[in-house]
């Protein structure tokens, strides 16, 4: 198989890189921007949408969304190409005025997303057409549609570089202490951290645990470290972390100084933190 | 015309963006941020990654073992965070992220050192990892016997490991009978 | 024809196509305000945007012939001519000659000609269904504006020339035949209205019911005509209604009456853009029974007129 | 999960005094399969349909020629009563799904067609025609349906041994791009009005082929499936359970995580997994949250189409707000990341909770005036009275879901049918309207905005205490089930078929809107080009969703009997990394 | 006169003998009638003022012509339109090469003319009604050489109600004459009639010759016969034949006590006239059955005009009558002009392409660029836009139309005024009508690529009589203060009184009020440089103009996508369903999943209201006559001679 598209000379000849800057610099406070949709799942195009809605508004840049190619400076297009949409997105190209500045928006845009080695589609738009501005996200937020925008006419500066990190020391981040003396406690309390509260505020609360079991003076001390976790319990402003401080508490923490076999079976309910 | 009388509720609700960055909320399921010093080369962020922004390559001759995220694919699920054990890789709260003409801007890419295998000497594992490993291993609580049985296996490649391991095997069943 | 009219024409018709994206411009701000948003960055957005289309490059339909691509120019040339001979600032008689009611209204049947056979040359389907529009707009809204004019004509007493009509309507006289004057000059601003195309009339060049028409296939230079031509359409014929039916105050410096001039048509697009903030567009049909309710309005003045003249 | 009677007895019985039926299997609690001959295919689905008062949800064809030999179609019913009027209506313990299954041998893949005696799957028909290469004999309409028209002749991509999934066969040049064969209207004087692929008025591509005479619709043909991309085939090597999560909520950009829900639901339910109720909570309030951010932005589309680009952006304003409350709640502004098998990926927090609460309050009092305003005008009223009216007859035989069902006149929701998740107890109203038109479907939308706040704070207020997430449990291979879920657009049916490995075999996706299409067409005949972007947007059509025809087909792994080195390769294997969580 | 008389004659004869040889036919046919009317412009321009007569000694009694500054005016118009149309069919005729003899077309086309010209110059019953017939019969024949079963059908009803009109105006010259004592002309004025008498005198002359003007409601033959005719003869039956009757009305009308009324009557059906014309005109897709609509409307135009001279007459207001017909004969010889040049160009594309169906044709333009710039020019013309012909014409009966609504009564403004609204109303319908004829054929994507690809231009002396009168219509249009002196000198010998309609550059109502197509071509072109000015001030880019298909929302254009004349009017048609009671044809072929059937057409609805009564009235009687019916249109032809002979023997022997 050939290349899939071609760009014709004449396009190409009207979009070399000094053309579409000395472009970008016409359009510095007034840009059409035409949309294709080139076989997204339309998150992109609602962000892009919500780009419009007045929280945004990026009118006050010049921008004004057009209904005909012919209008625009900006072609935004969105998704991986897909077969069908293969043909539309190359009409929409080649009825746009050169020069031209291709926008991919969006995983599926840049790439071809989570779709980019499927049967239906072709991956990102730059498998067709050459891309100027690579919006990425899945689907990217409005800010940073918008910060795309911004960054082609030249009102913000480019953030990202492309970075390689290849200064390997073998340092590796992690000294081997561990609160129990067993590293496998800590991988417990972080298993059930986030069973209970998913894996964001999970890690919030096994850090807040093992934070409050690091200032313990003997971590395998009962009373001791109920006394802090009560304590911590009761110093705690958000109900659902007081609640899964004590699951933590009563379950793992329990549960291990069973299996070390600290703690005999009577009394065990005496240092279990009751819920309020 | 009551639409105006709404709209004159609040006259002006845009944000001035580009100039007063946006304040996201916690929990922002941003650009996912690489830690390089973190990282140990495991994969399994690769693993997980359901779009494959995430690969690790081996690079034989250099000896390195290329990890590179390419943000132009990433599609923000939070799943190598979920799953990377050191947060080598979590998701940062940035959103500035556009990259102008080169979409290589979006990458990041962290080499390192390969470890050949003791005993076929071919790489298979970061030096990273294999000191991570060794690491955990000690801090597992174990008697230093086990700690020296179960650390003698991570100097093999798993070809090498899971030959070795048949043989411990059969030759246990052997010896029992 | 005296060498200063010819002057004052020049000066007039510039400083009102130089002005018009102005008008635009405030319109886009009004409705900004009115959407909680910050809108363009200023009133002058509406000349960036025209002039950066004229700096853009051209493509247009392969099916094009010359009328397509002529048609902005000519329209362009139309509505300036229209409003060249409004009389705003000259008001010698020499060029009554052509600042005649019905040669105006013959222009305006000019300009859709030209829309017209553009729209369909484009080969763009929508741009045909906007030309057909065009036409039918025309139909709903022409015989009220002939009605309501040609009862001021009467009055007058049949001259059909506007600097002759605007002199009858600034003067006292005006006073003793004020409700024909009234009723034919709201059906006249009624019809003006829906002839502009704004909301919620823009059956023709709607943006997304039809994907602007005939605009759609325009690009670059002939883009921004063809859009200019339409905002000057607007202006022409707010600018007749203004002629006819608000010459006051009278004023012997042209300047000022040119000033005072751009000043009641920023009154009439200020109030227009509160209806096209918060209107929805209507139907092709229903603008009908809207311009029928207009046309009733001019035959009241017409009827209020015989009577008038009986009585 | 208590197990409940199985539902549905009665239908079987009385469908087995007229034909050959062989129960082959009950779900957990109300999902039944049976067996038919193929040749009795049409009756029975029609018997079902039309006599016992089912809706066609959705229809599965199968290859499973490694597992009999055979293809095997799936016609999937939501029995829930004819709803023609008030009160014709099964009583809620006799709502369930009945799943027609029937064998189709691999040497002739024929079957006759449902389509004839039940409208509602002629688009199944077409795509299990493209898709599995199965003949529906008799179906009028043959034509492509899914499949680009520059794909291959011949190659039915869901069948295992075609195309590998990374196939991508040549494309034509720009020029030539095959013609789509509409139905052009026979006679002379009409012109051809083409919607999409990429309308301003549309964000996604679908075109639309109107032909009108003047400003009258005469006909209309739609060409869809633009986005179609064969994600099913993506899976094959790349997918498991938790990466399907993600995939399905690319499914679709507004309403993706019914999606997701609906997909991981499908493989909880053949297991019977008990999903904590805090997950079940949390999946609710997402769910909610997607229905209110898709309606508001479809009610503010109405505006825009009709010209009142204040009354929409007034209403995106507000629709701002719910998505920052999908922010808050999911660290993104769509309500994705948020799913795996066995529960949530993400708690709500204290925090979140009150910032939610503020949010709903706002949202609340925000929409209840601007509604006021976009109502109050009479212009706004008039463009919608009266137009894209869907017919309650057609509507019955085309099993149209969601929105437009509910504007019609039918209370059909599958929170009230089938209750899933949590909306067995919570307190809600099925907002119906009988006339038909846009407003019809707009006063829906607006109507269910309120429920979905009073909903959300319900949620938010009876949050029960527990883990977000429990472990997996192992799903016996080749058993199937569907997952259900009320996406804002309508019913979204997942039908899933397990392979060996854990993994999926087969998984059909029937998105809401793919049911809404084919009635469309009715829907536009007659009305204005004006209308047009109205009727399609009225729909709140979801393209995407639709064409995507996301069959996500996980080559199954060969079984085979477990070497004991196999075994150790396993242990080995997880031994290897046993930081991995 | 006569030498003109004797030269089209003679080229009767010329090309009758060179029947066998079709090229020579052509051009000696075609050229004769060319040269003769080329010197008729000249001849009868310089014969505006002032009468000559000719008498010329038949066997049995002697024919005697008077030119006068009326007929002398038609006969301008008769044979400007005529040198175009000749010239135009020395190319034209070779369409009709394989199919008939050009030298009978030739003959049956010379005598055409010189039965038009004698028409308007005869001044004595008997002859009037000898050539008015003959003019009707060689039309009918020259219809005839376009063959086809539709043919047949329109030239009987053509020559139906051409009968039935001809009776009329019979009926009434007798009376006239029987009043005055006189077969001739000049002795019918002031023939001192009664009230009575003269109504009766009056309509019978209204509707006999409004059947041929086709007024409403006697205008349902034209549209069916005029498009049946070769596009030349076409062009001459629209643009000039009916004008005889124009002709007539204002010539019988000179000879009697004009009532008020009459003139209003005329105005209102003027108006109707103009509006049904056009909106009927509008529905049409076959072009030249359309262009004949709008003669319709044209004809309802020039009555407008001439409404008001008559009404001015009747109250004595001469000054009046002089505004009045001035808009009137203005238009009649614009619509000749405009008229004849649109059928020609409709010809012109007709030859090329054999068909008259626009909903295949489209882009033209490009393939025949001087036959669209001179159709542009005529639908331009016709939609009176300014500075062209049409427009003056229509702004003097604009301003008449004022003039007469001052100066009457309640009823009477409020008519006139609502004249003034049907003309604004027929000049939209115009304007969309003429965008849909102009764009549909020459513009945009070709419906039918075959058609297309096979056209090409005309050849040059097609082009050349198009451009004759793309020239007479500027001219009349630009130079229009000249014309109108020269039409105020005709309108003088009418009225007895005249004014002075022009002003410098600028001409000029009665009410005072000036209007200038020079100077506002002068402001136009002057504004021209605006939109130029702005294009080279502003200017960057170097890149030329890119050509992609139109852009149809993506998808792949095709040429169904481009709008025809049928959804064009669509819109108008469903709103003005009242009027044209489409038949509207909706069926599903499949169920839910086939095709549908449609097709909707418009119809004139007086066809049903007015004839069909009639006809099935008629339709008994008819079967009894089937004996001598045998459909034969040699056998009409002979019935026609059979009345001429009776004509004759009732004028020698009355």
């Amino acid at each position: 198989m050939g290349p899939l598209y071609t760009v014709p000379e004449n396009i190409q000849k009207e979009n070399t890189v000094e053309k579409k800057l000395a472009h970008l610099e016409k359009i510095k406070r007034t840009f059409f921007v035409y949309r294709v949709d080139a076989g997204s799942c339309n998150g992109c195009d609602i962000e892009i949408f919500a780009v419009i809605s007045p929280l945004w508004d990026p009118e006050r840049l010049g921008f004004k969304l057009v209904a005909s190619p012919r209008h625009a400076d900006i072609l935004v297009c969105t998704g991986s190409v897909t077969r069908d949409m293969r043909y539309p997105l190359l009409r929409a190209y080649e009825a746009m005025p050169d020069p031209k500045i291709v926008a991919a928006v969006g995983a599926c845009g840049c790439s071809g997303g989570i779709f980019h080695d499927a049967y239906g589609n072709w991956g990102g738009i730059d498998s067709h057409i050459p891309v100027d501005l690579y919006v990425p996200g899945c689907p990217p937020h409005p800010a940073t549609i918008l910060e795309g925008f911004a960054l082609a006419l030249g009102i913000i500066d480019q953030k990202l570089k492309k970075t390689v990190h290849d200064n390997d020391n073998g340092k590796v981040p992690f000294d081997g202490t561990s609160i129990l003396n067993n590293s496998l406690f800590e991988r417990d309390i972080y298993v059930e951290s986030k069973s209970l509260m998913g894996y964001i505020h999970g890690r919030v609360l096994y850090k807040k645990y093992c934070g409050a079991m690091k200032t313990a003076k003997k971590a395998d001390d009962v009373s001791e470290v109920t006394e802090l976790m009560k304590h911590l319990v009761s110093q705690e402003e958000d109900p659902r972390y007081a609640e899964c401080l004590r699951v933590l508490h009563n379950n793992v923490y329990m549960q291990w100084l069973d299996r070390m076999m600290i703690m005999g079976d009577e009394g065990k309910n005496q240092y279990l933190i009751k819920g309020a | 015309m009551k639409i105006l009388e709404f709209a004159k509720k609040e006259k002006m609700v845009t944000r001035d963006f580009p100039v007063v960055p946006y304040e996201v909320t916690e929990g922002f399921r941003g650009k996912p941020e690489y830690s390089y010093e973190k990282c140990l080369g495991c994969g399994a962020c690769a693993v997980a990654c359901p779009s494959n922004a995430i690969t690790v390559k081996k690079d034989e001759e250099r000896g390195l073992s290329v990890w590179k995220i390419d943000y132009n694919r990433c599609i923000f699920c939070g799943r190598c965070d979920e799953v990377c054990p050191t947060e080598a890789i979590s998701l940062s709260k940035e959103y500035v992220m556009c990259v102008l003409f080169d979409k290589e801007d979006l990458t990041v890419t962290g080499e390192m050192k390969l470890r050949k295998c003791d005993s076929c000497s071919r790489y298979y594992s970061t030096e990273r990892l294999h000191n991570y490993v060794y690491n955990k291993l000690i801090s597992a609580g174990w008697d230093k016997a086990t700690i020296d049985e179960k650390a003698k296996h991570l100097k093999f490649c798993p070809d090498c490991r899971r030959e070795q391991a048949i043989n411990n095997y059969v030759n246990q069943m052997t010896k029992r009978g | 024809m005296k060498s200063s009219d010819i002057l004052y024409l020049i000066i007039q018709v510039i400083a009102i196509i130089l002005i018009s994206p102005l008008l635009d411009g405030v319109k886009r701000i009004m409705l900004a305000k009115f959407q909680s948003r910050r809108g363009p960055a200023d009133v002058f957005q509406t000349y960036r945007d025209i002039i950066k289309l004229f700096k853009r490059s051209e493509t247009m339909p392969d099916c094009g012939t010359w009328v397509f691509r002529t048609a902005p120019y000519l329209m362009f040339a139309i509505m300036a001519t229209v409003i060249a001979v409004l009389p705003i600032m000259h008001s010698g008689s020499a060029l009554s000659a052509a600042a005649d009611l019905f040669l105006i209204v013959y222009l305006f049947a000019l300009m859709r000609f030209i829309f017209g056979v553009a729209s369909v040359d484009s080969g763009n389907p929508f741009a045909g269904i906007g030309g057909s529009r065009e036409q039918m707009v025309a139909l709903f809204v022409e015989p009220t504006i002939i009605l309501s004019s040609v009862v001021v004509v009467f009055l007058a007493g049949g001259l059909t020339n506007l600097v002759e009509i605007k002199n009858f309507v600034s003067s006292p006289q005006i006073l003793k035949v004020l409700p024909v004057f009234i009723f034919s000059g709201v059906a006249f601003l009624f019809a003006t209205y829906v002839e502009t195309g704004k909301k919620p009339f823009d059956v023709a060049e709607a943006e997304q019911e039809i994907q602007e028409g005939l605009l759609a296939e325009y690009a670059g230079k002939r883009l921004a005509l063809a859009h200019g031509a339409l905002i000057l359409k607007q202006i022409a014929i707010v600018g007749l209604f203004i002629t006819i039916y608000i010459p006051w105050p009278v004023v012997g410096n042209p300047f000022v009456s040119l000033v005072l001039f751009l000043i009641k048509l920023l009154v009439f697009y200020y109030f227009a853009s509160f209806v096209e903030g918060v209107s929805t567009r209507l139907r092709i049909g229903d603008t009908r029974l809207a311009a029928s309710g207009a046309f009733a309005l001019a035959f009241i003045s017409l009827i209020l007129f015989v009577i008038g003249r009986v009585g | 999960m208590e197990k409940t009677e199985v539902k549905g007895k009665k239908f079987i019985s009385e469908l087995g005094n007229l034909f050959k039926v062989e129960v082959i299997r009950h779900q957990p609690d109300d999902q039944i399969t049976i067996l038919v001959d193929r040749n009795d295919l049409p009756e029975v689905v029609k018997t079902l349909y039309y006599k016992m008062g089912g809706w066609l949800s959705t229809m599965a064809a199968n290859d499973e020629r490694e597992i009999n030999g055979n293809y095997a179609v799936y016609y999937v019913l939501s029995m829930e009563g004819n709803k023609m009027e008030e009160g014709d209506e099964l009583p809620p313990e006799e709502k369930c799904w009945i799943t027609v299954k029937a064998l189709i041998p691999a040497h002739d893949p024929v079957y006759p067609s449902v389509a004839l005696k039940v409208p509602a799957a002629v688009w199944y028909e077409r795509e299990a025609r493209d898709m599995m290469g199965l003949v529906a004999e008799g179906l009028p309409d043959q034509r492509r349906l899914a499949l680009s028209d520059d794909f291959p002749a011949g190659i039915y991509p869901l069948r295992k041994d075609s195309i590998d999934y990374r196939e991508k066969f040549a494309p034509y040049d720009l020029v030539k791009e095959p013609d789509y064969d509409f139905l052009y209207p026979e006679g002379e004087g009409i012109m051809d009005v083409p919607l999409g692929p990429t309308h301003i008025t549309s964000d996604e591509p679908g075109h639309f082929r109107l032909f009108v005479d003047g400003e009258t619709i005469i006909d209309a043909d739609y060409k869809l499936f633009y986005v179609h991309r064969g994600i099913e085939k993506l899976a094959e090597n790349r997918l498991d359970y938790d990466q399907m999560a993600f995939i399905a909520e690319r499914i679709c950009g507004i309403c993706g995580f019914a999606h997701a829900v609906s997909c991981i639901e499908s493989s909880e339910n053949v297991t019977g997994l008990d999903v904590p109720l805090r997950a079940r909570a949390i999946r609710t309030i997402c769910l909610e949250t997607e229905r209110l951010h898709s309606h508001l932005l479809n009610i503010g589309l109405a505006s825009e189409f009709t010209g009142n680009v204040t009354a929409f952006l007034q209403m995106f304003k507000i629709r701002e707000q719910t998505m920052e409350m999908a922010q808050v709640l999911t660290g993104g502004r769509k309500t994705y990341g948020m799913i795996l098998t066995g529960g949530v990926r993400r708690d709500i927090t204290d925090v979140e909770r009150r910032e939610m609460l503020k949010y709903m309050a706002k949202v609340e009092a925000d929409f209840k005036e601007c509604l006021d305003g976009v109502i109050d005008s009479p212009n706004f009223l008039k463009r919608l009275t009266g137009v894209g009216v869907l017919n309650k007859k057609i509507a019955r035989d085309f099993s149209p879901v969601g929105p437009n069902v509910r504007g019609a006149g039918f209370n059909r929701d599958t929170r009230y049918d089938h209750p899933f998740d949590w909306y067995k107890n919570i307190d809600f109203k099925v907002p119906v309207y009988n006339d038909g038109d846009v407003l019809s479907r707009v006063l829906v939308r607006a109507g269910e905005v309120f429920e979905s706040i009073s909903i959300i704070r319900q949620c938010l207020e009876l949050l029960p205490a527990g883990p977000v997430m429990v472990k997996k449990a192992f799903v016996e291979p080749y058993s199937h089930s569907i997952g259900y879920v009320e996406a804002p657009r309508g019913e979204d049916i997942h039908w899933t078929m397990h392979g060996n490995a854990q993994k999926v075999h087969r998984w059909r996706v029937r998105a809401s809107t793919y049911n809404n299409w084919p009635s469309l067409r009715f829907q536009f005949r007659g009305n204005s080009v004006a209308d047009a972007p109205l009727i399609v947007g009225s729909l709140d059509p979801c393209y995407s969703c639709s064409e995507r025809v996301t069959i996500v087909d996980v080559k199954k792994q060969k079984t085979k009997i477990i070497q004991m080195e196999d075994l150790k390769k396993y242990a080995i294997t997880r031994k290897d990394s046993p930081l991995k969580n | 006169m006569s030498v003109i008389y004797l030269m089209f004659i003679a080229g009767a004869a010329a090309s009758l003998l060179l029947y066998k040889f079709q090229k020579a036919a052509a051009y000696i046919g075609f050229g004769i009638p060319a040269a003769a009317s080329l010197y008729g412009i000249w001849f009868f321009f310089m014969n505006l003022t002032g009468t000559s007569e000719l008498v010329v000694q038949f066997p049995v009694m002697a024919a005697k012509f008077t030119l006068d500054p009326l007929g002398a005016f038609f006969s301008l118009v008769i044979s400007l339109v005529g040198f175009a149309a000749s010239i135009y069919g020395i190319h034209y005729a070779e369409e009709y090469r394989e199919s008939v003899s050009i030298g009978a077309m030739g003959f049956f086309f010379n005598l055409f003319m010189v039965f038009m010209l004698m028409v308007v110059s005869a001044s004595h019953v008997f002859w009037f009604m000898v050539f008015w017939e003959l003019m009707t019969l060689t039309s009918f024949f020259l219809i005839h050489f376009n063959d086809s079963e539709k043919t047949a059908k329109a030239t009987i009803l053509y020559m139906v109600i051409a009968h039935v009109g001809g009776a009329a105006i019979l009926a009434g010259m007798l009376l006239m004459s029987s009043a005055a004592g006189s077969f001739y002309f000049q002795d019918f004025k002031g023939a001192g009639v009664g009230p009575v008498m003269a109504t009766v005198l009056f309509l019978l002359f209204f509707f006999g010759f409004g059947s041929k003007a086709g007024v409403f409601p006697i205008h349902v033959w034209l549209p069916e016969a005029h498009p049946a005719a070769p596009s030349h003869v076409s062009a001459l039956m629209s643009a000039v034949m009916i004008k005889t009757a124009i002709y007539g009305i204002i010539r019988t009308c000179m000879w009697l006590p004009l009532n008020e009324w009459w003139g209003i009557m005329i105005i209102v059906f003027g108006a109707l006239s103009a509006l049904l014309g056009v909106l009927y005109a509008l529905t049409q897709h076959d072009t030249k059955a359309l262009l004949a609509y709008h003669s319709v409307e044209n004809i309802g135009i020039i009555l407008l005009g001439c409404g008001v001279g008559f009404y001015g007459m009747a109250t004595g207001n001469a000054i009046l009558a002089a505004a009045g017909f001035i808009g009137g004969l203005y238009h009649v010889i614009n619509h000749a002009t405009f008229k004849g040049l649109l059928f020609l160009g409709a010809g012109s594309v007709i030859f090329r392409t054999h068909t008259k169906d626009m909903e295949i044709l489209g882009g033209l333009g490009r393939k025949m660029p001087l036959t669209a710039f001179a159709f542009l020019i005529g639908a331009m013309a016709i939609s009176a836009l300014p500075p062209l012909n049409g427009f003056v014409s229509e702004w003097f009966t604009y301003q008449s139309l004022i003039q007469a609504a001052l100066g009457s009564g309640v009823a009477g403004t409020i008519i006139f005024t609502m004249a003034i609204v049907a003309l604004a109303l027929t000049g939209v319908l115009a304007v969309m009508c003429f965008v849909k004829v102009y764009s549909v054929i020459f513009t945009g994507t070709p419906r039918d690529e075959k058609i297309w690809e096979h056209a090409k231009e005309s050849p040059a002396l097609m082009v050349a009589g198009m451009f004759v009168l793309v020239a007479a219509c500027v001219a009349l249009g630009l130079g229009a203060p000249y014309a109108a002196t020269k039409i105020i000198g005709v309108v003088t010998y009418i009225t007895g009184t005249g004014f002075n309609a022009a002003a410098g550059i600028s001409v000029k109502a009665v009410s005072g009020s000036v209007v200038s197509p020079v100077l506002i071509s002068i402001i136009f072109v002057s504004m021209l440089f605006v939109p130029i000015i702005f294009t080279l001030v502003f200017k960057d880019s170097t890149s030329t103009m890119r050509k992609t298909k139109p852009w149809a929302c993506g998808a792949k254009y095709s040429s169904r996508m481009q709008i025809t004349a049928s959804p064009f009017t669509g819109f108008l048609r469903q709103t003005m369903n009242w009027l044209y009671r489409s038949e509207v044809h909706f069926e599903e072929t499949n169920g839910y999943f086939g095709k549908v059937k449609y097709s909707s057409h418009a119809k004139d609805i007086w066809w049903d209201i007015i004839y069909v009564p009639i006809i099935k009235g008629f339709s008994g009687l008819s079967q009894m006559l089937s004996v001598i019916q045998n459909g034969r249109m040699q056998i009409y032809a002979s019935y026609v001679l059979i009345m001429l002979a009776v004509f004759i023997t009732l004028a020698i022997f009355g």
